[in-house]
């Protein structure tokens, strides 16, 4: 299945592109995914583990489910700005 | 309510969009531009965010927000784009009956704001060298 | 920097009074007037005040929360006289690198100063009636 | 001695004057100066222990000495407004 995947800030920096498209068999947990974005972008291998995924505009936990239709985007930290 | 906007943030407007005579408290925070961080200078910051999710967890925020304390209005205007130093990128303000609230409720806002709505600010740093600032992330 | 006045409280003036390029946060605290206190109503409030102690305890606060806080600017305005529902009788700015100091040091002045700075308040009720507050203190 | 009192909001309206004239020797405590000040006024019987005293616009201590031509006030407590 391929999955669209948007990319925002420093990701899409890495990755040079604010959307990749990636090929994931579903059903898929994040770790897969997380495994299938790194096989087709490998230059997001540093900055990939430090972000969350969201799946329609919520943040993924491991129960979210993946489906064709999903729109899912890689959440690089929140800028946190002034501690 | 909440607002992402592109315009400059008119602090003014936001104070008084809480503004009611029920309030004995407003408590007003704004996040500006440092032009200095540590050693190095900042000639500018860039915004962007990913708005579907945004307004969708800046909405959650004052829902939040509001059951767990006692305010009256809360309003939360974040701006994109291109900032100089000085401007202000975020201002939250809080009215309640008792300060206490107001205080304690628009801390837990800008708190939780910068762990959760994805907005991401760009650093020109005056070397000229650029930085997207992600918390716990090298480089 | 302190400030004692019969006048309208400009809260965009004492903002601006303390933003500074070096400062990330700016917190504005605005004590309002009440039109409902519980179940009763309040036409107006007057303040008044020991003005050569007030002065004195203020510029102590800034001097204790500079000592204890790392902040850039703080402004202090009180207004004294007659105040309507919604009007500020207090607004108090501070600004910091960082905001914790920002929010902790404004809710620590306005703490302070409403145990430690001799100005009063006496409330005009809408039923005809006058009252001096003082916590602690029956009628 | 005669002290020159100072009085604010609920004192004032008590004693129905801003200012009391009131006799006390000296040295005195912050007890005697409440002694000499109930004997004077007592219509502040109710509120006076509620009070604090400043002396040259400073709270009082135990350990503040009055002087002849120190500037004393009654300070009754300081609104609180919203908690």
């Amino acid at each position: 299945m391929t999955l669209q995947i948007k990319l925002f800030a420093v990701a899409m920096q890495k990755a040079g592109t604010s959307e990749l498209e990636v090929d994931c068999p579903l059903p898929a947990t994040l770790v897969d995914l997380e495994q299938a974005i790194l096989t087709t972008c490998p230059a997001l291998t540093d900055v990939l583990p430090h972000c969350r995924f969201a799946i329609d505009d919520q943040f993924a936990t491991a129960q979210t489910e993946i489906a064709a239709d999903s729109t899912i985007a890689i959440i690089p930290p929140v800028s946190g700005g002034a501690l | 309510m909440i607002e992402i906007t592109n315009n400059v943030i008119d602090s003014q407007a936001v104070l008084e969009s809480v503004q009611d005579t029920r309030a004995g408290a407003v408590v007003l925070f704004l996040g500006t531009t440092r032009s200095i961080t540590g050693d190095r200078g900042t000639d500018s910051l860039d915004y962007e965010c990913y708005e579907s999710m945004a307004i969708q967890q800046l909405e959650a925020l004052e829902t939040t927000a509001r059951e767990r304390w006692d305010v009256i209005n809360i309003q939360i205007t974040h701006r994109l784009g291109h900032l100089l130093p000085g401007e202000a990128s975020v201002a939250i303000a809080v009215s309640s009956a008792h300060r206490v609230n107001a205080f304690e409720c628009g801390q837990w806002l800008i708190d939780t704001l910068k762990e959760d709505v994805p907005i991401w600010k760009k650093e020109n740093w005056s070397d000229g060298t650029h930085e997207w600032v992600h918390p716990g992330m090298e480089g």
